[in-house]
């Protein structure tokens, strides 16, 4: 149950959104055209309206909980057709800052954990490198044969190189600090 | 004419068949292309979605080593790559307060003058049609593709200003010149899943997999993309595994008379060279 | 002496008081201000307790004025001028000062709201200080209203004003009135037939003895004011008289051409001559044409090329032919040396490749002759009046042939030996063959024309010897048969010869001795026919010598294409300065040029360069660089000439300084084409004939409009796939060594099919089939557009609303489907008139659909495409539309895409609820994402977002239920009414809640659509309520005149006349009597511009004085 | 500096500025409470004394506001205040009144966002140059 | 008994004082009329005459106020005498010392520095030239004469009205001076002119202009040297910067009648609020453009408009430099 009471703090949640993301939710009309476009949207993933209706409505931990913005992929087909042309993969950011900045869990800890290795390899190496990413990822999740199948192929076509998996590689000082820097201001 | 390349991580890695065939395609058509100098991953969608200021930093790395560069125009094969350096130019001219923030992040100053293209956008308006037809050696009569265009590349549209986010014809433009038969299809633009791949297989499978049956139904001999994402993604998460999923690139360099290997369309999964050989376009 | 102010404070509730501290400056101004003999404050200062507070202080406490500090004056001005004037103050001693829309709804800062609202307050009492009493004039109301647009709201209004016995102009922009409810089906929410309910109306409105409807017409200009406006209508043709035309239909079915029709929809296609459905009103026909092709615009003699070209692909030839001869007595000449203007503009120029009408044209030209019956129209009935035509060229030949029609007896006098002018002399035969121009020529011989050769004008005959034979007219056209001199040393060697003198030895076979090495000095037509010629005659090297580059020669490409292959050579950038020889040429000398910056022309001026004279040997030079006139002839003419040696003849008319005589072609004009000397010959025939048939001159007709030239999405439908025929031409080889001709013509087959590319672009292609085929002879395709001017008191505009152009949705596959179609397109296939006879099927297989899909909010509700406002009918629309659609196939589903069902009507949610209960429409909540093909079906693809689920369904025809939006050409309505509009192009009405028919101005006033979407009972009590100002006015009888107008102290005025120009209104002119200004005050409206510029104050606008706009500021700030 | 409050005279045409001065209103278009408004016939109306008074009676800025070009209601009224706009810019510009004093805006009467942003905007400009002396 | 009168100047070219030799039979004329009591410039008087003098009946001032002594005798005199009359546009308007007031003047900004150095010390600098009627302790000029140097036959007109009472061949003087009626009925009355009487017309100088004016559109300024005019069309109508659209008259188109431009000493005519906003709205509403860009193009060629429409004005009647 939603409780109402008129204090300000009910849009303090609604207002930081729509300041870190430079998107106007209170112009969404609620018309569903962008869930409606949205590839991820399914029976589990609310989509981006019910994202939007949820921090219209003040329910902090349900939207930083919502899985909509971790599977966003940031394709832009919902901010192309929306009406008030509000871009969501502008706001998915805004709530994984905040959820961070707040400690919520990751509600969808194997995308958070792709996007975390993926990020520490850009960090470690200035560039990622993907297989290594990949097979961190099947490790981590305990699926470490998983793809192995059409790896296995590729591999046999000289697509891709078995080396190509193995940590290693080097590294990019600039970009280290780029990392560091951006901590340090936070 | 010339211009500055950013290829981007993957097509230093699972990518190389993008990589080599654009290296090819941009040589035959007189682009003198020059990789930026030590350039770095643009964060790709891991960093835009976890933090905001850390994706556009990136981003300026990368378009500050560019301005190190004598030329005008960078050309990027790799549309999120693309999307995010033009949108990071955009942000920064519009907020002087992040300019500042950024600027002392990379540890540069950034003019932000740089022309930023995507590979297909730029064969598109600078090269074109016309320009491409007058390199084909060998037309790829009797082709029947499906051409694909992802989303990245198009949308959203006030962001990457290219094309018709929901019925792009550049691409078919090109293939049309190859000598190629395009399809008609409500498909262009469908999302195939993109960096889900890894971590959520099943959405990308269901995504990829009805793209793949609508060119199927279309009775396309392939799907052509321009995104190694979409490649990898349609090219593994399909049913049956048949339809092969080419660079745009690869069917140009065929048509110039380059040879498949060094195209690389033998690294695909679904083979194409089959296919190839039955029209008579690969001996 | 003082005056003795009121001042009156309104609290409006809490919408002034709320911000503004209304008790504290209603203190502070009683106290601060002398003037301010009162001062109060009030809840509701409009109420009738808070004007009687007005009233009682005037009449007790003797006021002198009255401050009003309130709501915007645009709200209650006339209320409170009322009050006062009630207590007998005269109400412009009354001053009105906003506190509420500018200062309490403005702020949330009372401090700073409060200090605003005083100072505007203070502002308003120095101001009223100054006011003067003021009448304003009265003036009778012309009793007729101007109803602009024939929609059911503008019917409406017309009935109410007609029926009480007033004048009222219809007009309407389309060929029948009715507006959007004629392509309607049923309405809602009682499922009437909107075709009953309408067509009643419209007939009585097209039969009413009151109602004179103008359709096709628009309101070019409004100037007066309200009872006496002056309305300009600009009335488009419709070609078919309404009085004559029976409405039989015979037209119909012989008209070639095929549209697209916009009443259904682009569902099916209309010919331009047609009548949208049988009841329409008015019941007549009516062509459609969007103006003068590019073709027809380009050339120069106006011939009808789309008109020949379509009934040439109908294989009708001779009708072809005497479209060609309405303008082009000379097919055959003309389609060989015609350098067509017309195929460069040509539209499917823009698809694929021009159409070859020139070659068409010839075409027809040559079968006649190889026929051998000469086409013209019949000679109208012989008159006495001669005319005598000096020159047989063709400027003087085409007026021969137009006059001899028109039943001149005419004579053609000719110098030379031979008639045809420079086509006899000046065009070699491989280009022109003789017997081809004599063959056309003697064409006229046979109407009749008298052609005497060898007769040479001034010396054999002359004005005076003419009229004593009883010629009345003259026609001079003469030509410029002289080659322009070099002005270089050695032109009078042997072996120079003339370009024009060369050609016409030539053609006359008189001898032209020209040597092995000829130098052709020019870039024009007459310098490579020169060099063709001299190549044909035998000479060995022939080099074209020209000063400029090979891109400015004026020459045709094809002759220099065509004469490089032939091998002659071109030397450009030089120009002779020296001919060399001892009595007969033996050298030249030329120059090297270069070029400079551009002179008038545009083209960049050749300069020579300084010591790079060359010489070389050369047999024979032709200066071939322009043609001049005779002078011993021109200068015996008596008539004044222009400053460069032609003949001066007044535009338009062609008439000389002298009476009677005209001239045309070269000789009036300079050098110029074949096609402009017929165009002058015709021109001439005309005055000629007016000057002897009604004695004065008259200018020509105007000319019809150009038409748009883009390429419309209609005519990319009718480009038939044929491509370009190619002329078939005579080998290289067999040139050599004779004049043959070139080009070889075209084949009947090639002719018909070059007809069949046009795209008919002018919609009506004036082919005049339809012409022949009308009974009552109702159809005049000569038509023009009028302009009629009206008096007219009031005006209703009801101009109505346009429908959201679907295509801007992309994702909804609107023109790339044809099952995507818009909801008016599904009224068309509802209705029994429409494409399908009132089957729902679907457009792209004619099978009945099972799943039918409509998709709200389609340009409503959307800020990104510009629409953010509801358009308020989609829902009910779509109901309706599911529930005719049911009923029609009751095994069918229906889905509806909505965001909110918006039902606010009597009846309209009931009937909403049974679609949803009887008909059992699916009704999902979310907005369409994308319509898309998949495995060959359309799939509907959104959010139903009350289960919160991506859902998608599979369609057989989707519905998309598009916005209303404001009419295209809404901006065009506002300049020329002068009326403000909104952000979507709505206009604006006076006041939202108690002026919603009025506007900003007196006397116009807003019904239907036109002022924002709404629906049909809306459009007609808008329409009604319209109607009843109008006849309030008239029932009046007088309106008052704003006293509000410009006037002139003459003390001060000193006539420097700087007002005078600045007026729009010319309101003001200068009076020599009183070496002053002067102003119409019925002309002036007030604006004060002349004020504002007066350099001594000598004019003011009564009430916006100087002094009291200067009190208001200084009382503002002080 | 922090409690100035600039006072601008705005002329406003009748027919398009003032209705959209009116309809921010309506809207409830928040605006500095800086702008005092004399409703004029016509921008064209407006007399460059009127502006120089303004200014010499103590305002800190004056706009002209009227139709935008192609829709006055007196046909050109806007037009001569476009002409006078440049003339009399020069004229205040050599007397030292700084350029963002004066202006001249077309605002139709469906701009009233437009009519609470130029408002807004010209004031805290105002704000920055300071008092006229 | 003859009335008593003092004919002064204060800073200025002394034209103004010159033309008061000028008038009718000259001096000696006005000696019959009237009893000169101090005239510096003729009769050596000092201002320890002044001092002594009780009072006045007529003063003649002319020249602007722009020094200490200027204030000192224009008060002293106003003391003194009864009818204050303002002679010249430099005493009426300021005139053209008064363009001083565009810059602040060097004493001031030397005494600013503190480094006034002994000798520009005297005389002492008014900080603003002003007006007779400008200076603070002058409450009212009770007529004037305006104009660069103010005429003869204005000035003879005043002096006959102020001096010589209704005498018989004022009536001439009044019609050549095409004084307006309204004045022109109470002195002939023998009421005097009423108070603040301007001695020249009320319309402006186009009134009596003799030039042909056709219309103006004004397409672009021009220097005198620029616009060659035989066809004796209206000079502002050639683009020349004439502003006797926007002058009193009274000079009866002297300076325009010979092709030169007026330039404005009569002051602006009566019923406007500033010359130069007048001049400006004039010229500006018949440019021949609507386009932006050429509008600026013709405003940017108008040099010095200050200087221009203000030549003999600044002090008086430029509403943005009063005060």
């Amino acid at each position: 149950m939603l409780r109402l009471t008129g204090q300000p703090t009910e849009r303090a949640f609604l207002h930081k959104v729509m300041e870190m993301s430079g998107q106007d939710l209170l112009d969404c009309l609620q018309c569903g055209k962008c869930s409606g476009s949205c590839p991820i949207a399914s029976e589990t993933v609310a989509g981006p309206r019910r994202l939007i209706a949820r921090i219209l409505a003040g329910m902090k931990d349900e939207a930083l909980e919502d899985a909509t913005w971790w599977y966003c992929v940031a394709c832009g087909t919902c901010a192309g057709r929306c009406p008030v042309e509000i871009n969501m993969y502008e706001v998915a950011t805004a709530l994984c800052e905040i959820a961070e900045a707040e400690g919520v869990k990751p509600s969808e800890p194997d995308i958070h954990l792709f996007e975390e290795l993926f990020l520490k390899s850009v960090q470690k190496t200035g560039r990622v490198r993907e297989l290594q990413a990949v097979m961190q990822y099947n490790l981590r999740t305990f699926h470490p044969f998983k793809d192995m199948v059409p790896g296995m192929k590729l591999i046999f076509k000289g697509a891709i190189s078995p080396k190509e998996m193995l940590p290693g590689g080097g590294s990019d000082p600039k970009v280290a600090r780029i990392f560091s820097r951006l901590a340090e201001k936070e | 004419m010339k211009a500055s390349y950013y290829p981007g991580c993957s097509l230093e890695g699972t990518a190389k068949p993008y990589d080599h065939s654009s290296r090819a395609v941009c040589e035959a058509l007189g682009i003198g292309l020059e990789d930026i100098p030590d350039w770095s991953c643009c964060g790709s969608s891991p960093a835009l979605k976890m933090n905001k200021d850390l994706s556009t930093a990136l981003a300026a790395h990368n378009l500050a080593l560019s301005e190190t560069q004598s030329v005008e125009d960078v050309v990027i094969p790799c549309p999120f790559c693309f999307r995010r350096l033009l949108s990071a130019q955009a942000e920064l001219a519009a907020d002087p307060d992040l300019k500042a923030r950024i600027e002392g992040a990379v540890e540069a100053e950034i003019q932000g003058t740089t022309g930023i293209h995507s590979l297909l956008g730029f064969l598109a308006e600078r090269v074109g049609a016309d320009g491409v037809r007058k390199k084909v050696q060998r037309p790829l009569k009797g082709l029947r593709v499906a051409p694909y265009y992802g989303c990245y590349l198009v949308k959203p549209h006030d962001v990457t200003g290219f094309d018709d986010p929901e019925n792009p014809t550049s691409m078919d433009d090109l293939l049309t010149a190859l000598g190629a038969e395009t399809v008609d299809w409500d498909f262009k633009t469908e999302c195939c899943g993109a960096g889900l791949a890894v971590s959520k297989t099943e959405t990308v499978r269901d995504l990829c997999r009805r793209i793949v049956a609508e060119a199927v139904h279309q009775k396309a001999d392939a799907v052509v993309v321009a995104c190694q994402l979409c490649q990898a993604n349609l090219d593994m998460r399909q049913d049956g595994g048949a339809m092969p999923v080419l660079y745009f690139t690869q069917l140009m360099g065929l048509a110039f008379g380059m040879s498949a290997k060094d195209l690389g369309l033998k690294h695909h999964l679904a083979s194409p060279m089959k296919m190839l050989k039955a029209k008579g376009i690969v001996s | 002496m003082k005056k003795k102010i009121g001042v009156y404070v309104c609290q409006c509730g809490t919408n002034i008081a709320g911000t503004v501290d209304v008790a504290k400056i209603a203190d502070e101004i009683a106290t601060e201000n002398e003037d301010v003999a009162v001062c109060r404050y009030y809840k509701y200062m409009c109420s009738e307790p808070g004007q009687k507070l007005i009233r009682d202080d005037i009449a007790e406490m003797g006021l002198d004025c009255v401050v009003e500090a309130s709501c915007s004056p645009k709200m209650h001005e006339p209320t409170f001028r009322n009050a006062v004037s009630q207590a007998g103050m005269n109400p412009y001693m009354f001053e009105m000062v906003n506190i509420r829309e500018h200062c309490s709804w403005i702020s949330k800062n009372p401090d700073l709201a409060t200090k605003k609202a005083k100072d505007l307050v203070k502002g308003g009492i120095s101001r009223v200080a100054h006011h003067q009493p003021l009448q304003g004039t009265r003036k009778p109301v012309t009793p007729a209203a101007l109803v602009v647009g024939g929609g059911i709201a503008g019917i409406t209004a017309s009935l109410k004003i007609a029926n009480a016995g007033y004048q009222v102009y219809m007009i309407e922009k389309d060929e029948i009135i009715g507006g959007r409810m004629a392509q309607f089906d049923k309405t809602f929410p009682t499922l009437d037939c909107a075709g009953c309910t309408l067509t009643p109306k419209t007939s009585e409105v097209g039969r009413h003895p009151n109602v004179e409807i103008l359709t096709k017409s628009e309101v070019a200009e409004v100037t007066g004011f309200v009872g006496n406006f002056k309305v300009k209508v600009r009335q488009k043709p419709r070609y078919v008289s309404t009085e004559k035309c029976t409405g039989c239909g015979d037209c119909q079915p012989v008209c070639p051409i095929d549209i697209t029709s916009d009443f259904e929809v682009g569902l099916a296609t209309r010919h331009p001559i047609s009548r949208p459905f049988p009841q329409a009103i008015p019941n007549t026909y009516s062509i459609l044409r969007a103006g003068s092709p590019p073709c027809q615009t380009a050339c120069p003699a106006g011939v009808n090329a789309v008109g020949y070209m379509n009934l040439t692909g109908m294989g009708k030839y001779d009708e072809a032919l005497a479209v060609v001869r309405e303008r082009m007595p000379f097919a055959a000449v003309c389609g060989r040396i015609c350098f067509h203007p017309c195929e460069s503009v040509c539209k499917r120029g823009l698809l694929d490749d021009p159409l070859a009408i020139c070659y068409t044209k010839r075409f027809l030209g040559d079968r006649e002759l190889a026929r051998g019956e000469f086409v013209h129209p019949p000679l109208k009935e012989a008159k006495p009046d001669k005319v005598a035509i000096v020159g047989a060229g063709p400027a003087g030949l085409s007026a021969a042939y137009y006059l001899a029609i028109e039943g001149y007896p005419v004579t053609v006098f000719e110098k030379l030996p031979v008639a045809g002018g420079m086509l006899a002399v000046g065009i070699p035969d491989y280009r022109l063959p003789r017997d081809i121009l004599n063959a056309e020529i003697d064409n006229l011989k046979g109407m009749g024309v008298e052609i005497r050769t060898g007769v040479a004008f001034g010396t054999d005959v002359t004005f005076d010897s003419l009229e004593a034979e009883g010629y009345k007219s003259f026609f001079i056209a003469t030509g410029l048969h002289n080659s322009m001199s070099l002005k270089i040393q050695g032109e009078d060697l042997e072996g120079v010869v003339g370009g024009t003198d060369l050609l016409r030895k030539v053609s006359l076979d008189e001898p032209a001795a020209i040597g092995k090495k000829v130098v052709i000095i020019g870039g024009g037509n007459v310098a490579i026919d020169c060099a063709r010629s001299c190549l044909r005659m035998g000479a060995d090297e022939v080099i074209v010598l020209y000063r400029r580059s090979r891109e400015e020669m004026p020459a045709w490409d094809i002759e220099v294409d065509e004469a490089e292959h032939e091998g002659v050579q071109f030397m450009f950038l030089a120009a002779p300065t020296r001919l060399i020889g001892d009595g007969k040429l033996s050298r030249i000398e030329y120059i090297r040029m270069e070029l400079g910056e551009p002179d008038d022309s545009g083209r960049r001026r050749p300069q020579p360069v300084e010591g790079s004279e060359t010489v070389m040997d050369v047999d024979t030079v032709v200066p071939a660089i322009g043609q001049a006139s005779d002078p011993d002839f021109i200068t015996k003419l008596d008539v004044e000439l222009e400053r460069w040696g032609t003949i001066r003849a007044a535009e338009g008319t062609l008439a000389t300084t002298r009476p009677g005589v005209f001239a045309g072609g070269d000789c009036a004009l300079g050098a110029a084409s074949f096609v402009e000397a017929v165009a002058h010959g015709r021109q001439a025939a005309e005055s000629i004939h007016h000057y002897l048939a009604h004695g004065g001159l008259r200018p020509l007709t105007p000319s019809e409009t150009p038409m748009d030239e883009a390429v419309t999405e209609d005519e990319k439908r009718r480009a038939k796939p044929i491509p370009r025929q190619e002329m078939p031409r005579l080998s290289e080889a067999k040139r050599k060594g004779n004049f043959d001709e070139v080009d070889l013509g075209f084949t009947e087959e090639m002719a018909a099919a070059e007809g069949r590319r046009c795209l008919s672009c002018s919609l009506c292609c004036q082919c005049g089939e339809c012409v022949r085929e009308c009974g009552p002879q109702a159809i005049d395709l000569r038509e023009t557009e009028r302009v009629r001017e009206l008096e007219i008191g009031a005006i209703v505009v009801a101009t109505g609303i346009d429908i959201f152009d679907a295509g801007r949705y992309p994702e909804y596959g609107h023109g790339r489907y044809p099952d995507v179609i818009t909801n008016l397109q599904f009224e068309r296939l509802c209705n029994a008139s429409g494409p399908t006879g009132g089957k729902v099927v679907r457009p792209s297989d004619g099978k009945v659909p099972r799943s039918v899909v409509f998709v709200q909010c389609v340009g409503s509700r959307d800020r990104a495409k510009g629409n953010e406002y509801c358009s308020k009918v989609c829902c009910m629309i779509s109901a309706k539309q599911l529930s005719i659609f049911k009923h029609h196939n009751p095994d069918g589903q229906a889905y509806v895409f909505y965001i909110d069902n918006r039902a606010g009507g009597k009846g309209y949610e009931e009937f909403l609820r049974r679609t949803i209960e009887e008909d059992e429409a699916r009704y999902i909540r979310g907005r369409v994402a994308r319509v898309f093909r998949e495995g060959g079906r359309l799939v509907v693809r959104g959010e139903d977002s009350l289960a919160g689920m991506p859902v998608e369904v599979e369609a057989d025809m989707v519905v998309l239920a598009t916005g209303l939006t404001a009419q295209k050409d809404y901006t065009a309505v506002a300049r020329a009414l002068n009326l403000s509009t909104d952000q979507y192009g709505f206009f604006i009405e006076s006041h939202p809640k108690l002026g919603p028919v009025e506007t900003s101005l007196s006397g116009i006033f807003l019904a239907g659509g036109a002022q924002g979407p709404k629906d049909i009972p809306e459009s007609v009590a808008q329409g009604g309520a319209a109607g009843a100002e109008a006849l309030a006015l008239f029932s009046v009888g007088e309106v008052e005149v704003e006293p509000t107008v410009a006037g002139v102290d003459e003390r001060l005025c000193t006539g420097c006349r700087t007002c005078v120009e600045l007026c729009a209104y010319n309101a003001v002119s200068f009076s020599e009597e009183c070496k002053a200004a002067f102003i119409n005050e019925a002309l002036c409206q007030g604006c004060g511009t002349c004020a504002a510029a007066c350099p001594v104050a000598a004019i003011h606008v009564q009430h916006y004085t100087p002094e009291q706009i200067m009190a208001q500021i200084e009382g503002i700030l002080a | 500096m922090t409690d100035y409050e600039p006072k601008i005279i705005a002329f406003l045409c009748n027919w398009c500025s003032y209705v959209a001065a009116d309809a921010a209103g309506v809207s409830r278009f928040q605006q500095a409470a800086n702008v005092r408004v004399i409703r004029v016939f016509c921008s064209g109306m407006v007399d460059p004394s009127y502006v120089l008074k303004a200014f010499s009676s103590g305002a800190d800025a004056v706009l002209v506001a009227g139709c935008h070009p192609g829709d006055c209601h007196y046909i050109s009224g806007n037009m001569k205040a476009l002409r006078r706009s440049f003339l009399l810019a020069n004229l205040l510009k050599e007397m030292g009144v700084d350029e963002g004093r004066f202006r001249l805006e077309w605002i139709a009467a469906s701009e009233s966002p437009r009519y609470a942003e130029v408002i807004n905007e010209m004031s805290e400009s105002v704000r920055q140059l300071g008092p006229m002396h | 008994m003859k009335p008593k009168i003092a004919i002064v100047s204060a800073s200025g070219c002394r034209a103004c004082e010159t033309t008061m030799l000028d008038i009718h039979y000259g001096v000696s004329a006005l000696n019959r009329w009237a009893e000169i009591q101090f005239w510096p410039f003729v009769l050596g008087s000092s201002m320890a005459d002044l001092e002594r003098i009780d009072h006045l009946d007529v003063c003649f001032f002319s020249g602007a106020i722009a020094t200490g002594s200027d204030r000192a005798m224009a008060e002293m005199l106003r003391k003194k005498c009864d009818r204050l009359v303002a002679v010249g546009a430099c005493a009426a308007y300021g005139g053209m010392p008064g363009l001083k007031n565009l810059k602040k003047p060097a004493t001031a900004e030397a005494a600013d520095r503190g480094d006034l150095p002994e000798e520009l010390a005297l005389p002492e600098q008014e900080n603003r030239v002003r007006a007779l009627d400008g200076v603070d302790g002058i409450d009212r000029v009770d007529a004037v004469v305006p104009g660069c140097p103010a005429p003869v036959n204005l000035v003879w007109a005043a002096v006959s009205a102020l001096v010589c009472g209704g005498e018989a061949d004022a009536r001439i003087t009044y019609a050549a001076a095409r004084l307006p009626e309204e004045m022109v009925r109470p002195i002939l009355s023998g009421l005097g002119p009423p108070p603040g009487a301007v001695f020249a017309g009320e319309k402006a100088v186009c009134a009596t202009c003799s030039r042909k004016k056709e219309e103006k559109r004004f397409k672009a300024v021009k220097r005198p040297y620029q616009a060659y005019e035989s066809t004796g069309r209206c000079l502002l109508e050639q683009g020349l910067i004439c502003q006797g659209i926007a002058t009193r008259e009274g000079c009866g188109g002297l300076c325009t009648g010979v092709g030169v431009p007026c330039r404005g000493c009569y002051g602006k005519p009566p019923a406007t609020f500033d010359p130069g906003a007048k001049m400006v709205s004039a010229i500006s509403s018949t440019f021949e453009t609507e386009k932006p860009a050429e509008i600026q193009k013709i405003a940017d060629d108008f040099v010095d408009m200050t200087g221009c429409f203000y030549r003999y004005t600044l002090p008086a009647q430029c509403m943005l430099m009063k005060g």
